[in-house]
């Protein structure tokens, strides 16, 4: 691994939904201007990361480090301040408002008008598609458009760091390319990319690191053909933990 | 030997994209059934059309021979169709007792029946002995929700076999739950199926669970069944793996 | 624990409230009126002038030396509670009950005052308040089975009118002064065209105004309360209606005439009791209750002060505070302002407590009620 | 066929009337979940305080201003902060009674601090009727419907066109999501309520002259106002909008042409019949449950 | 049922039975519509509390039994009988209300109810021939049962309270029985309460037919107290008045309606002090109340016996279980 700092750093984070705890100590160190997947069987904790660095969940104990700062159960507003976005699972457009506007929200957290005005023109230079439909209703985009309409959202504030979860569900295999290489792009040009993905082998091949979480532990963090490589991880799918884990109460 | 369960040709789709595609399959008297397959497969959408919480788009489901498709799940039940959930679904205000005693009631006797019949249905002590086989008995008088997570998984699992049902649909049991209590469960489930000869359907994203419980496997996949066999033939099919890791 | 502390405060409070509050040198008269709901601007006249006479009373020493306590309960509108307030005061012995107003209410009470053989000057003006044979309940003006005759006799021989069609609103104010003046009608073989129920507080008029419009009717007799009289006129200008409008106190009185807006102009009626009556007592009290409550006296006003100073009247022919004394010799008797300035007007009541006074027929011109005709008593 | 235009004219001055007090519920029912049983008692309240300034000898636009301005702290930002927020995490019931409790304290302070009597309101223009195809209107009613097509044309341009409304309309749609992007949720909500308080104010002015302020007119209007909103679509200005006009013009028309009695039942059945039918209003799209 | 319970029951109880002694008949009256309006708030708790249902057409029941007993007596029909009547009308009408409770629920059902409350009003204010139309029927009677006349306050003090007592021991069966339980589970989750086998439509319309029915019982003890009816005191005010009880007094508490409708006929009495602004003090109180307690009295008894026992089980003043007894 090259020397650089991690930008984003998880030590020992519990955090959970009323009585259920999901995250059990959860662990990662997150390089910069890399694409980190993580993956692990379903129930592991992968979105409740997510929600947890976002400030949505709160977290129980446990630190969270971006950037060299302390950012444990910080209000989303600040993250996104701090140069963090968070592009959920499933459908997280405004249907009945046009696709400049759904644009447009993605920069709430700036101040000023004219600066996101010329923002997206620039996300709108990058993705004609969007420039095409500036000004239909975003629910007459089709799936895999509204989700790079969401991607392009998140990209307004110039983040350092995109949590991304899932992309790809619901998407046509052409249409997951798209969204793969729109994030490979992001990467090599600087930014942090951190991507929860079901499709586990394909966000592999993009990645530069992988995270192993199970019951809500990381298991393993390394690159990423490196764990592409591992015959422990169809194991870790189809049943048989990693490592024996200790007993958690 | 006589299916319980018969599914044939079972299709439902929203907004013209199919979630479940033709899925045929049956479940023997006995037998312990695994549905696995990756997120989005179609798993909990089969589940819901079986149980008359959706209705399918088309195909047919029978239990015991006879045709549920489009029944209510109120009706299921009491034709002996009983399901646990995959989040917590008990009555948090209602005692624990009180929750198996609900889960039985509604198979005894009539409404006026028991209107002015027992406070507890005749069910009191088939209650206390379900309390017992779970080792919950401590709890019983306890309001359902200030038990801990595993203990109302438990307490769900409970509710379902209250009524001494033909089949039990169990959605997600582990989900959630730690491991001590998750072999807790699965030894309960067991010891259930030994003693009472009962017939299981289980969706299960822990595979150690699944394969230590089932009797066989079947792996959805983008609504449709792509393997099935006994559980150690299925983790090491080709075909399951690429499903869960991808092209 | 918690309950049987609420148990104790019940007791305790219901205690507080029953026990009596008024001292030997003062008479209790308390008054059961409409002071918030529907009827609160009826009730809330009535108690202003009721309150105006009590304290003019009260400042020159009482009636028979002892000063009025009049406490004010609300009915909220409702005869259920009104019944219970009722009952309420019944528990302190009160000498005389004063209100309340609306008829339904009266209606419930009486029962209850009759039982107790305590007299009851009520406002409602609906027939049957006085057609019960109960000795203990007098009005304080016209009862809608006097003052309809004289409306429909004004229709047939003033108006000329062979047909008309009626507006009334569909309350027991209403619905009791339609009644009565369709039968009058009837009598008199005069056409009712059109039958039009509005809802209280109705604020859009137009589709009631088409349909007025429509019957064609010789005279049109509109029974609404205030505001929406005002409201109705205000429409029936702006649709252009040309029969005459008829009306009574709540159709011609000052209040409807601003609200109104100069649609008022040439509606006729009856006015059985008003401030623009052409009586210098009435004026001069009109005048009074302006300055102290800041706003146009209603007929109910009239009705309150003029209620207080009956029992005052009476009170001191009898010499003593005797409620049974008291309704007995309120019954046939004949109040002259030469005996008792505050009443304002002659007053007789007859044998069921209904009373006779003068009364008006009116004209709005120049944006003023005019006097046009004063009507005799019944009785002469 | 010239007292059905005239019907419909003065309907449709209703109900555009009815149409500014529904929009102002629903927006309040979007983003808090408060069904707000005081809604007519806000529309009376505002012409008091008009009245109250020109007691004190402001002229009549300064006062409009002034009721306004007071209806924005009193009807928006007080509302919000004292009978709202501290209720609101515990479900729509309680909320209910405090606003039913509320519309009571706000008739009995108008009538016991104010008055009892109905007052007349001055009117924005001059009356005078206008002809129209054999119907005859008074300016009133035009501008009645002028101002309120205005207002809400104003709001539907404002929550369109600014980037203040789209964030309010994007916490109305999904305020999770409106989190996660980085909108004030809290302000936008705060914002719902300034905007009914700015709505019932106008709807105040609007009306007062032709109904008269008193302190019961709440009683009718907030009915209405539930029922437009619901016929139309609970979770839509533009059905509101369309709720409210509705019930004016089907008011009128039923009490005129049906039967002027039960002229209150004709909205109730259209109201029971959407509820059953379309339980998502006319112009409402369907609130997603999860199962 | 704890012991601290029963005695809490026994101590009420004998208040109840020896208060109106200490009371002049005003007291009495009161004392009297509290428990008449017991009923009916009862019966919103269990529509409401129970099973979860938002209903704003209590009041409305209460209208159509209080009509029921006034023209069935009126007519010659013995009390007892117009009672019966009454409870049965209203069971029917309310089942039938119920229907539209199975399509839609919440605010939704909240407006159908309060329309339905709208056309009752409208229907006994309308239709003269049949109910008096606004004026109202007058004079009922108050019953003689067996012989014992009920005509003074006292006597019918007694006789509400009895009828009050005995519907709440039927209550109490209902709900200890399984159909308790099945309503508190159709309020909790109604899908998984089917997957049990709970016909989850068949309790719904239960909920609110008994719910409805006891409503109608109350009005049939109305018309007798009140001796006069018309149709006013059944508009919406009446079903919000009900609903204020059920939800002060404890929504889904057995006793929460018992108190609420005390808090609710005595609060305005006592806040009569206050004079002309009674009104406005009473509304400020409501408001804070819902503010401190949102889940009524016994929500806060509630809340309070669970602290002073840290242990988590509960057992405080009978009733304060917010679940089937």
């Amino acid at each position: 691994m090259d020397g650089r700092e991690p930008l984003l750093m998880l030590d020992r984070v519990f955090a959970g939904y009323g009585k259920m705890t999901i995250l059990n100590g959860t662990t990662a160190s997150i390089r910069p201007a890399a694409i980190t997947t993580v993956i692990g069987p379903n129930g592991a904790g992968k979105s409740t990361m997510f929600k947890a660095v976002f400030g949505l969940l709160p977290v129980r104990s446990g630190t969270i480090v971006f950037d060299g700062r302390d950012i444990s159960n910080l209000p989303p507003r600040a993250l996104l301040d701090a140069g963090i976005v968070y592009i959920p699972q499933g459908r997280n457009i405004f249907p009945e408002l046009s696709v400049r506007h759904n644009l447009e929200l993605g920069g709430v957290a700036l101040s000023r008008q004219a600066e996101i005005a010329r923002r997206i023109e620039a996300v709108m230079r990058r993705f004609p598609m969007l420039q095409e439909k500036a000004d239909q209703q975003a629910s007459t985009l089709s799936g895999g458009q509204q989700k790079i309409l969401e991607v392009a959202r998140g990209l307004l504030l110039k983040p350092k760091l995109v949590l991304i979860d899932e992309p790809s569900i619901g998407l046509s295999p052409l249409m997951v390319r798209d969204v793969f290489a729109i994030l490979k792009d992001l990467r090599n040009n600087g930014v942090t990319v951190l991507l929860i993905e079901q499709n586990a082998k394909q966000a592999l091949q993009i990645s530069d690191y992988g995270l192993v979480l199970e019951q809500g532990q990381t298991r393993i963090e390394a690159a990423a053909p490196q764990i592409l490589a591992d015959p422990r991880i169809a194991q870790l799918f189809l049943g048989g933990g990693l490592l024996q884990p200790e007993q958690v109460s | 030997m006589n299916p319980v369960l018969q599914v044939a040709d079972l299709r439902k789709s929203f907004g013209g994209i199919a979630a479940v595609d033709g899925v045929s399959f049956q479940v023997d008297e006995g037998e312990i059934l695994g549905i696995i397959g990756p997120n989005g497969s179609g798993k909990s959408t089969l589940f819901n059309c079986v149980l008359g919480q959706l209705t399918p788009s088309s195909g047919e489901v029978r239990v015991d021979g006879r045709r549920t498709t489009g029944m209510r799940p109120c009706d299921l039940n009491r034709l002996g169709v009983s399901r646990t959930f995959q989040l917590l679904q008990v009555f948090p205000q209602l005692s624990v007792r009180d929750n198996l005693i609900l889960a039985g009631q509604e198979h005894q006797g009539s409404m006026v029946s028991r209107l002015f019949g027992r406070a507890d249905a005749g069910l009191g002590e088939g209650a206390d002995r379900m309390l017992d086989f779970f080792r919950l008995s401590h709890f019983a008088a306890q309001p359902a929700g200030s038990l801990s997570y595993g203990q109302q998984k438990l307490l769900d699992a409970a509710m379902a076999f209250m009524a001494g049902p033909r089949l039990v649909l169990l959605d997600e049991p582990a989900g959630g739950v730690n491991l001590t209590m998750l072999s807790h469960l699965r030894e309960r489930l067991q010891a259930y199926h030994a003693e009472r000869k009962a017939t299981f359907v289980v969706i299960e994203h822990q595979m150690e669970f699944v394969m230590a419980l089932c009797t066989r496997v079947l792996v959805l996949a983008e609504g449709r069944i792509i393997a099935e066999g006994a559980p150690a033939a299925v983790r090491r099919n080709p075909v399951v793996i690429e499903a869960y890791l991808g092209h | 624990m918690f309950r049987s502390g609420l148990f104790a405060t019940l007791i305790g409070t219901a205690f507080g409230l029953t026990t009596p509050l008024h001292a030997q040198s003062s008479v209790y008269i308390p008054a059961v009126l409409e002071l918030s709901g529907a009827g609160a601007v009826s009730g809330t006249n009535f108690r202003d002038g009721m309150l105006l006479a009590i304290d003019e009373i009260n400042a020159k020493g009482g009636i028979l030396g002892r000063k009025i306590d009049a406490p004010l309960l609300d009915t909220q509108s409702d005869a259920g509670i009104s019944r219970a307030q009722v009952q309420k005061v019944l528990d302190n012995n009160p000498y005389v009950i004063l209100g309340p107003v609306f008829s339904g209410s009266v209606l419930v009470d009486m029962a209850l005052t009759q039982q107790a053989e305590i007299p009851e000057i009520v406002g409602g003006e609906a027939a049957a308040i006085t057609q019960k044979n109960d000795p203990y309940v007098f009005r304080t003006s016209f009862g809608q089975q006097f003052s309809m005759p004289k409306i429909a006799n004004y229709i047939r021989d003033g108006v000329k009118a062979k047909s008309v069609a009626v507006i009334w609103v569909n309350n027991d104010f209403g619905k009791g002064g339609r009644d009565t003046f369709v039968k009058e009608m009837a009598a008199r073989n005069i056409k009712v065209v059109a039958d039009v129920s509005t809802e209280s507080g109705q604020a859009d008029f137009s589709a009631d105004v088409v349909k007025i419009n429509a019957a064609n009717a010789d005279a049109i007799f509109v029974y609404l309360n205030e505001e929406e009289s005002a409201r109705f006129l205000r429409e029936a200008k702006k649709q252009g209606v040309k029969a005459p409008l008829i009306g009574e106190t709540t159709l011609l009185g000052q209040k409807v005439i601003d609200l109104a807006q100069g649609a008022a102009e040439g509606v006729r009626g009856h006015v059985g009791l008003t401030v623009d009556a052409p009586i210098p007592a009435v004026q001069d009290f009109a005048e009074r209750f302006k300055k102290r409550y800041n706003y146009v006296c209603d007929h109910n006003g009239i009705k309150g002060y003029t209620a207080v100073y009956i029992i005052k009247h009476v009170t001191e022919k009898i010499g003593k505070f005797d409620s049974r004394l008291f309704a007995q010799t309120l019954h046939g008797i004949t109040i002259t302002p030469d005996d008792e300035p505050g009443v304002l007007m002659e007053v007789t009541f007859d044998a069921n407590g209904d009373l006779d006074r003068q009364s008006f027929l009116g004209e709005v011109v120049n944006g003023k009620q005019k006097i046009v005709e004063i009507l005799p008593k019944l009785g002469k | 066929m010239a007292s059905f235009i005239q019907l419909l004219i003065s309907g449709l001055a209703t109900g555009a009337i009815y149409a500014l007090i529904a929009v102002g519920f629903t927006l309040l029912w979007q983003t808090s979940q408060t069904i707000n049983f005081a809604q007519g008692e806000f529309v009376m309240l505002p012409a008091f305080f008009v009245l109250a300034a020109m007691n004190w000898g402001a002229p009549f636009w300064l006062a409009a201003l002034i009721g306004i301005a007071a209806a924005l702290v009193v009807l928006g930002l007080l509302f919000k902060l004292i009978v709202v927020d501290p209720m609101l995490r515990y479900g729509v019931l309680p909320l209910v009674i405090s606003t039913i409790a509320l519309s009571l304290l706000l008739k009995e302070s108008v009538k016991d601090f104010y008055s009892a009597q109905a007052q007349a309101f001055p009117p924005l223009v001059p009356d005078a009727d206008v002809h129209l195809f054999g119907a005859v209107v008074s300016t009133q009613s035009l501008v009645v419907l002028g101002v309120a097509i205005a207002t809400v044309a104003a709001l539907h341009l404002w929550l369109n066109k600014t980037r203040t409304g789209r964030s309010m309309q994007a916490t109305a749609q999904n305020p999770a999501l409106a989190r996660i992007l980085g909108i004030p949720v809290q302000r936008m909500v705060l914002y719902t309520f300034l905007v009914n308080a700015v709505l019932v104010a106008i709807a105040s002015i609007l009306i007062s002259p032709i109904y008269l302020a008193k302190f019961t007119n709440g009683e009718t209007l907030g009915t209405a106002a539930f029922i437009a909103a619901i016929i139309g679509g609970f979770n839509q200005v533009r059905g509101a909008i369309l709720g409210g006009i509705i019930l004016g013009v089907l008011d009128n028309l039923s009490a005129a042409y049906l039967s002027s009695q039960y002229r209150g039942a004709f909205p109730l059945l259209i109201l029971i019949a959407v509820i059953l039918c379309r339980p998502q209003g006319l112009l409402g799209r369907v609130e997603e449950r999860t199962v | 049922m704890t012991r601290l319970g029963a005695v809490v029951i026994g101590v009420a109880l004998a208040l109840a039975l020896a208060a109106p002694f200490f009371l002049k008949p005003f007291g009495i009256y009161l004392l009297s519509m509290w428990a008449v309006l017991t009923i009916a708030a009862m019966g919103l708790n269990l529509t409401l509390g129970y099973a979860g249902q938002v209903s704003l057409a209590q009041g409305a029941f209460v209208g159509i039994g209080a009509y029921t007993v006034a023209l069935l007596t009126q007519g010659g029909v013995p009390f007892a009988l117009a009672f019966i009547a009454a409870g049965l009308l209203c069971f029917i009408v309310g089942w039938m209300l119920g229907y539209p409770a199975l399509r839609v629920s919440h605010h939704y059902l909240a407006f159908v109810t309060l329309a339905f409350t709208t056309l009752v009003f409208l229907v006994l204010r309308n239709e003269q021939w049949l109910t008096g139309g606004i004026y109202g029927i007058n004079g009922i009677m108050r019953p003689v049962l067996f012989g014992w006349s009920t005509g003074k306050a006292l006597h019918f003090y007694f006789f509400s309270l009895g009828v009050l007592v005995v519907l709440a021991l039927a209550i109490w069966w209902m709900l200890r029985s399984p159909w308790g339980r099945a309503f508190v589970a159709l309020r909790e989750n109604p899908i998984r309460a089917a997957s049990v086998g709970l016909d989850t439509r068949r309790y719904t319309l239960m909920a609110f037919a008994v719910g409805s029915s006891l409503g109608g019982l109350s009005g049939a003890l109305y018309a007798p107290l009140v001796q006069f009816i018309e149709p006013g005191s059944f508009a919406i005010n009446m079903s919000f008045s009900l609903l204020l009880m059920v939800i002060v007094g404890g929504s889904g508490y057995f006793f929460g309606p018992f108190v609420g409708a005390l808090v609710a006929v005595l609060l305005p009495e006592w806040m009569r002090i206050a004079e002309g602004y009674y009104l406005i003090v009473y509304a400020a109180l409501v408001m804070v109340m819902m503010a401190f307690c949102p889940t009524g009295i016994l929500g806060l008894v509630d809340r309070l016996a669970k602290a002073a026992m840290p242990n988590g089980r509960s057992a405080p003043a009978i009733g304060a279980e917010r679940t089937a007894p």
